[in-house]
């Protein structure tokens, strides 16, 4: 695969290189892809391991041409989650990164844009995480509300 | 006096029993698509159900609508709009609420963004089941609807003036957000 | 003496008014029922605007924007009203002097005015932009209906609307302006001007419900709402007779008589009907213009064609 | 006139769905917008990784609502690359029909709601009706209009019944019929020529960096297609051409990547649909449709990274699902077409329009905010 030759290292998962990269050189690497071909950013995505302590990103870059998909992928600390923003690359990164930054509290540096996006003043603590137990918010958020019972014939 | 009171009761009667007719007649509802619902929207108001048979029109702003339809689940964010679109509206009004989602969570039970009992927060009139319902269906709730009208039954907006308080206190309490932040600011300046 | 003729008068004007209103509101019904079946579909009964109307006017809450937007639709119906009193209406007219052809446009314009009275009142952003529109739009689709008027004043050499249709219908059918070739362009020139009087599509600029959620109307809701439609109706009417009265005789088809009122009104209302839902099928078959793409259709083909019929028919009068 | 701030959504007639763009209007042009999404966010990948890998698939079908069926099918790839299943052959036709009369229905969908928004109600009362017939038969086959939950990993839920395909047969026809008029009406119109060309260009050069897929790409000349480039169900298998910018069939070409191409390359690809699904019916083999499925409460799936992407109506849809080898995903993350469409590209193709056009843009964007927010 292309992808491995160029970066001298990753392997092949179900037909798309999967490589796995410091965190200092993520952005030499999506640079060098981006030379070479690989000129569509499909996504990045976040995985919280929360047994080992740490957040994965996922950098998925397609090549139009050789009609590959590289995967990039870093770890960074779960409790120091600070990542450089790679928004000058491709401009929509930026998006993903607000939505990274939302869902998962991960602080990207050089991102100026990373105000609420999907959620609207949400005080508690990002939802994607795996400590965050949906299912108890849900009963102490919207289950402790009362219902508003009015006499007969006044709708429902 | 009284007797004179009592005409004046009788015919204000008659007339609230003849704007019944007429309203029952001519629902226009709000161009809102809360949520995936509202895919089954364009169908019920196009050529092969054509709601406009019954009068049923979308408007373009609350201002001029009478009928609320809550298409699907709800957001927080969302109801918020809900509750502002809702109170622009110049009443009767009536609210019909989509698929099992606003009944109570559906198949978002355990989903941190949606809220689960829609009449928690403002006054349902009709509840369609299904996810989603069918046009049909929904023909059928705007009917029964109408009837409900046409009998003074569907008087959700007049049970939101009257327990006002407990709605906006239950709104308040989703929305609780902007006092954890003066909260957090109040905090901030300790500090 | 007065005080009866003072009461006749007035009481036709309240059936002027009336008439208006159930004949307009009855056309849009029907022009629904007529753009349903384009659409493949039923469509609602041809009474339903009255129920809308009446659904309107029974609302229990009804927000002003302060007095302005409440003068405003005073302001519209008034001068919607006025303008239906100057028309010939199957050759019959209320008021009338001389030059009351100019006093028409005049009069037209009133209630765009109240609209922008309204508009400006309700503070919200889209009704100024829709209302910038609306006087865009009057401004455009003035000009070439101008320009066939004037070529009609020439003609008949008068300035009176009841002149004009005096002379039309002279000779019934046979003397109807459109029968000659200068005004039968000037005709379809005056059409489509009509067609943005009546906002409808290409020209439905200033209501466009996806562009600015319908405009000038945004805020109104309620009896507003419903007056709004009221004057909407008697404007269907009153634009659309304007056309009938300068080009096609006014539906004059006979001379005196009791007998022949009832049948000149008919025909009056014929026409008008076939004018509304030319124009409606138009509208169903064209997406909307953008509004200055719609000031060069007026200002520049429509103008154009206006002004041939003009020079043609200053060349027939000197002849 | 001053400036000011226009809010487009969310109950507004002119966006694409529960969404809002914040505009800062001067005079009639649009100088700045911004995208404000999120009123539809459920929360799908935090409750995806509360539920059994069955679980899922109802939930996966509601991202995208004008097209479900992109969803079920790209999940279940990525599943079955997880397990190393091959899915039986009959089972790969049956999943391009069903693809196939999705895409046509959701382009029925976007054509109507686009006609729409440039103000000629006729086309969506006549698309939406048209649509329709393909709703009958998913009906027929699947037992649900808007949702299916038909396309499961291993194959189709079940079989397809022997008459469906005379009814797709003569539903197809009508539609090839019913395109005739809609060229009438809407494609060849003069005014719709005058509204849209040149309107909210995409710069072809920057298309593929900004993230642009699907019809949008393919309206800026760029033929690429996720069923050529990746071939996924029975696409290898079926003949067709992709349709991009310069060839544009009986159509006029003008400037690429604007509304108008945007729209004909939707209106082209609906014939394009409806050839693929002849030529499936045609070749469709006979035998099983779905592979024996494991005990679904004790299911587990091996470790992996595993990324499958489909063509939908609205351009590219990925899911990249992480397995550790337990009874539920990891972590499952939908790329959905709209998040580049709907914030970055709408936003910079919003600036400087015009606000008679904003609604247009959108509309011709495909812009469906569930698969932004899900």
């Amino acid at each position: 695969m292309k992808s491995i030759e160029l970066l001298g290292k990753g392997e092949e998962m179900h037909g798309r290189a999967y490589i796995k990269l410091n965190v200092n050189e993520l952005e030499e690497a999506i640079k060098k892809l981006k030379e070479n071909g690989f000129n569509h950013f499909v996504m990045l995505s976040c995985i919280d391991w929360l047994d080992k302590g740490k957040f994965e990103l996922v950098y998925h870059m397609w090549n139009y041409e050789e009609k590959e998909h590289a995967m990039l992928s870093i770890d960074i600390d779960r409790n120091n989650a600070v990542m450089k923003s790679m928004s000058h690359i491709f401009p929509q990164i930026e998006t993903y990164e607000r939505e990274v930054h939302e869902m998962y509290g991960i602080k990207f540096e050089g991102n100026t844009r990373l105000t609420p996006f999907l959620l609207e003043n949400w005080p508690h603590d990002p939802p994607m995480r795996k400590d965050f137990d949906s299912k108890k918010f849900v009963r102490q958020m919207y289950e402790s509300i009362p219902f508003i019972e009015g006499e007969e014939n006044e709708g429902i | 006096m009284g007797l004179h009171n009592g005409d004046k009761m009788m015919r204000y009667e008659e007339w609230s029993k003849l704007a019944r007719k007429a309203s029952k007649k001519s629902l226009w509802m709000v161009h809102f698509c809360t949520g995936c619902g509202a895919v089954e929207m364009p169908p019920v108001m196009t050529s092969r159900y054509d709601a406009e048979r019954f009068g049923i029109t979308s408007m373009a702003t609350p201002r001029q609508a009478d009928v609320l339809l809550i298409t699907g689940y709800l957001t927080v964010k969302t109801l918020r709009r809900v509750i502002q679109v809702y109170e622009q509206m110049q009443s009767p009004k009536y609210v019909i609420a989509f698929g099992s989602c606003t009944i109570n969570g559906g198949m978002y039970w355990d989903s941190y963004n949606t809220i689960k009992h829609l009449e928690k927060y403002i006054p349902v009139d009709l509840y369609i089941a299904g996810c989603m319902p069918r046009p049909e269906g929904i023909i059928n709730a705007f009917i029964k609807l109408m009837k409900l009208i046409d009998e003074g039954k569907a008087r959700g907006w007049e049970k939101y003036q009257k327990y006002y308080d407990r709605y906006k206190e239950n709104q308040r309490r989703v929305f609780n957000f902007e006092i954890k932040e003066e909260q957090k600011e109040e905090k901030n300046e300790e500090h | 003496m007065d005080m009866i003729g003072m009461a006749i008068k007035i009481a036709i004007l309240i059936a002027y008014a009336i008439i208006g209103t159930c004949v307009g509101l009855l056309f849009m019904g029907i022009g629904r029922k007529i753009i349903a079946r384009v659409h493949n579909r039923v469509g609602p009964p041809f009474y339903q605007n009255f129920i809308d109307v009446a659904k309107l006017l029974s609302k229990k809450t009804n927000i002003s924007h302060g007095w302005i937007f409440d003068l405003a639709l005073l302001f519209s119906i008034s001068g919607i009203l006025l303008t239906l009193l100057f028309l010939p209406i199957g050759g019959a007219q209320l008021l009338s002097m001389d030059g009351d052809a100019f006093l028409v446009l005049y009069l037209l314009a009133i209630p765009a005015l109240g609209f922008a009275l309204g508009a400006g009142a309700s503070g919200n952003p889209n009704a100024g932009v829709g209302v910038m529109r609306a006087l865009v739009m009057m401004l455009s689709y003035e000009l070439p209906f101008v320009i066939t008027l004037i070529a009609l004043m020439i003609y008949y050499d008068t300035t009176s609307l009841a002149t004009i249709v005096k002379m039309q219908s002279i000779d019934g059918i046979k003397s109807w302006a459109i029968t000659m070739p200068p005004f039968m362009i000037a005709a379809f020139a005056a059409d489509m001007a009509l067609q943005g009087m009546l906002m409808e599509q290409p020209f439905d600029i200033p209501v466009a419900p996806h562009e600015i959620a319908s405009g000038p109307m945004v805020e109104f809701g309620g009896k507003y709402l419903g007056s709004l439609m009221l004057y909407k109706a008697i404007a269907l009417v009153a634009e659309t007779t304007l056309f009938v009265d300068l080009f096609l005789g006014g539906g004059v088809v006979m001379h005196s008589g009791v007998m022949a009122a009832i049948i000149n009104f008919f025909v009056w209302l014929g026409l008008i009907f076939l004018l509304f839902v030319l124009s409606i099928l138009i509208a169903a078959s064209f997406p909307r213009f953008r509004i200055e793409q719609a000031f060069g259709f007026y200002w520049k083909y429509e103008a154009i064609i206006a002004a041939i019929s003009l020079i043609w028919v200053y060349i027939m009068v000197i002849k | 006139m001053k400036e000011y701030e226009l809010f487009i959504g969310p109950q507004h007639p002119g966006i694409t769905g529960n969404m809002m763009y914040h505009l800062w209007v001067d005079g009639d042009t649009v100088t700045k917008a911004e995208c404000n999404v999120g009123y539809l966010h459920r929360g799908f990948e935090k409750l995806m990784e509360s539920r059994l890998w069955m679980q899922n698939i109802p939930l996966v079908c509601r991202i995208c609502v004008p097209e479900p069926d992109v969803n079920e099918a790209a999940y279940s790839m990525a599943v079955e690359q997880l397990m190393g299943w091959e899915i039986p052959d009959r089972a790969r036709y049956i999943r391009t029909i069903v693809l196939e009369l999705a895409r046509i229905a959701a382009y029925l969908m976007a054509i109507g709601s686009y006609a729409g928004s440039i103000g000629i109600y006729t086309i969506p009362q006549w698309s939406m009706g048209d649509r329709d017939y393909i709703l009958d038969i998913f009906e027929q086959l699947t037992g649900a209009r808007v949702y299916h939950i038909y396309i499961w990993p291993g194959g189709v839920r079940w079989d397809m019944p022997a008459s469906l395909p005379r009814l797709i047969e003569k539903t197809l026809n009508y539609i090839e019929e019913r395109l005739k008029l809609y060229d009438d009406v809407l494609f060849e119109n003069r005014v719709f020529f005058d509204r849209a060309i040149g309107v909210g260009k995409i710069p072809c050069s920057k298309a593929i960096e900004w993230g642009v897929t699907g019809p949008n790409l393919r309206a800026c000349g760029y033929g690429y297609d996720v069923r050529k480039l990746e071939p996924y169900a029975a696409y290898d298998e079926i003949d067709f051409d992709i349709v991009s910018y310069p060839d544009l069939g009986k159509f006029d070409v003008h400037e690429a990547g604007d509304a108008y191409t945007r729209m004909l390359i939707r209106r082209l690809e609906i014939e394009q649909s409806i050839g693929i699904i002849r030529q499936a019916l045609e070749k469709m083999p006979e035998g099983e449709h779905i592979l024996k499925h494991p005990n679904w409460l004790r299911w587990k799936v091996p470790e992996g990274y595993a990324f499958a992407r489909v063509e939908s109506s609205k351009g590219e849809f990925g899911y990249f699902v992480v397995s550790n080898g337990g009874l539920k995903p990891v972590r499952v993350h939908v790329r959905g077409p709209s998040y580049t469409h709907g914030i970055n590209v709408a936003e910079r193709l919003l600036q400087g329009a015009n606000i008679a056009d904003v609604s247009q843009i959108l509309f011709s964007l495909d812009i469906c905010p569930p698969d932004i927010e899900r």
